[in-house]
């Protein structure tokens, strides 16, 4: 299992060769980007902040629970953070496993849980100015 | 010693993202904390406003104790 | 939209990109591979036979259907035939979608539809011989 | 004339993958069809089997008509 924060870029395909998982009949990938608009206003980049201490932490839990409860084979997740340009990746969400079903339930499970509980904070960078992202509440 | 953390708006409401500070008498739980470093003037930060201590999940009425990082921040919007 | 049938490998990243598309929050791609294992056997390969002007058609139909469903923002579907060595991939299917919600349905729709009703047959090579899959019935 | 594609099991069964004949009278189905080109004699055929019609899935009971392109085979098993 792979959990990383980089504020770098990420090839989906690379990360997901260097795990080497063999026997898994299916793969599902989510992978999230910057999208160039919010409302009516143009977004030109986001600032992400996270608390970097809890949240490698956090998604390691969310990401080894779905192991479990999904019979997954693998896990890999990327999620960067800092200033990330329009269009360009956010996460990248991999998971391998015998039958698709399991992937595709376990894939979904983990980028819900990592955007309702992982503490990232998204600052969109429009024409006027830097707006917080309304985030998702967390039950606790 | 608590060290407590803000993220976000919450930092940015409070000025601060890290502070650090002996147990003041009569702090038991996070919103104690809370109450303490915002001198119970909380009108102009972000609402609702999650807590975590020791890097996991909580409450403002989960306990703390003496060596705790306790963080605060507005609902996470990662992914 | 791109529906591609081959019997060569394929990079599933370089394949995404090549569509160009922009303004998707969400992408979310199934890749199923052959398993070295059908029950006790080892499986060496697969031969895969198809129907080559209804597997495109088939296909196709498949795509728009779910692309109008889930409000999907572009699809790419490559499916191999011919011989295929163990580990290697079959199938991807990739889509685009503004959230990711419908990124997942759409997906997993498109793989469900053509298990059932794409016209490719699998012939696993194992020590013992050829054996064809056991195939799903198709609801007419 | 139609044309009568076989794959996988039914196109060993058989040991045709391609017929071109004139529609023989009385047939009107494609399971008409198939009775014709297994002479009846289907104890051997891959069960169940399934029909497409110029290149949709259709049923045994499926009308044909002069033109039509017929596939007889066993399930699929794509993906």
């Amino acid at each position: 299992m792979i959990v990383r924060l980089q504020t770098a870029d990420f090839d989906p395909e690379q990360e997901a060769q260097a795990l080497k998982v063999r026997g898994a009949g299916a793969r599902v990938s989510f992978v999230g980007t910057v999208r160039d608009l919010s409302g009516n206003e143009t977004v030109k980049a986001l600032d992400i902040e996270h608390y970097p201490e809890m949240t490698q932490a956090e998604i390691e839990r969310i990401a080894v629970a779905a192991q479990a409860r999904h019979r997954l084979l693998d896990v890999l997740v990327i999620h960067r953070y800092g200033h990330i340009p329009c269009d360009q990746r956010i996460v990248l969400v991999t998971v391998w496993a015998t039958h698709r079903e399991d992937a595709f339930a376990g894939c979904q499970e983990i980028i819900d849980l990592l955007k309702t509980r992982a503490p990232f904070w998204k600052k969109e960078l429009t024409p006027t100015g830097g707006h917080w992202v309304p985030g998702h509440s967390t039950e606790v | 010693m608590v060290t407590v953390r803000c993220f976000a708006a919450m930092r940015e409401a409070l000025g601060h993202d890290t502070l650090r500070f002996a147990v003041p008498e009569g702090c038991h739980t996070a919103g104690d904390i809370l109450a303490f470093v915002t001198n119970d003037c909380q009108k102009d930060l972000p609402k609702p406003l999650l807590v975590a201590i020791n890097q996991e999940h909580a409450a403002l009425n989960s306990p703390i104790r003496d060596g705790d990082e306790i963080a605060f921040f507005p609902p996470v919007s990662g992914g």
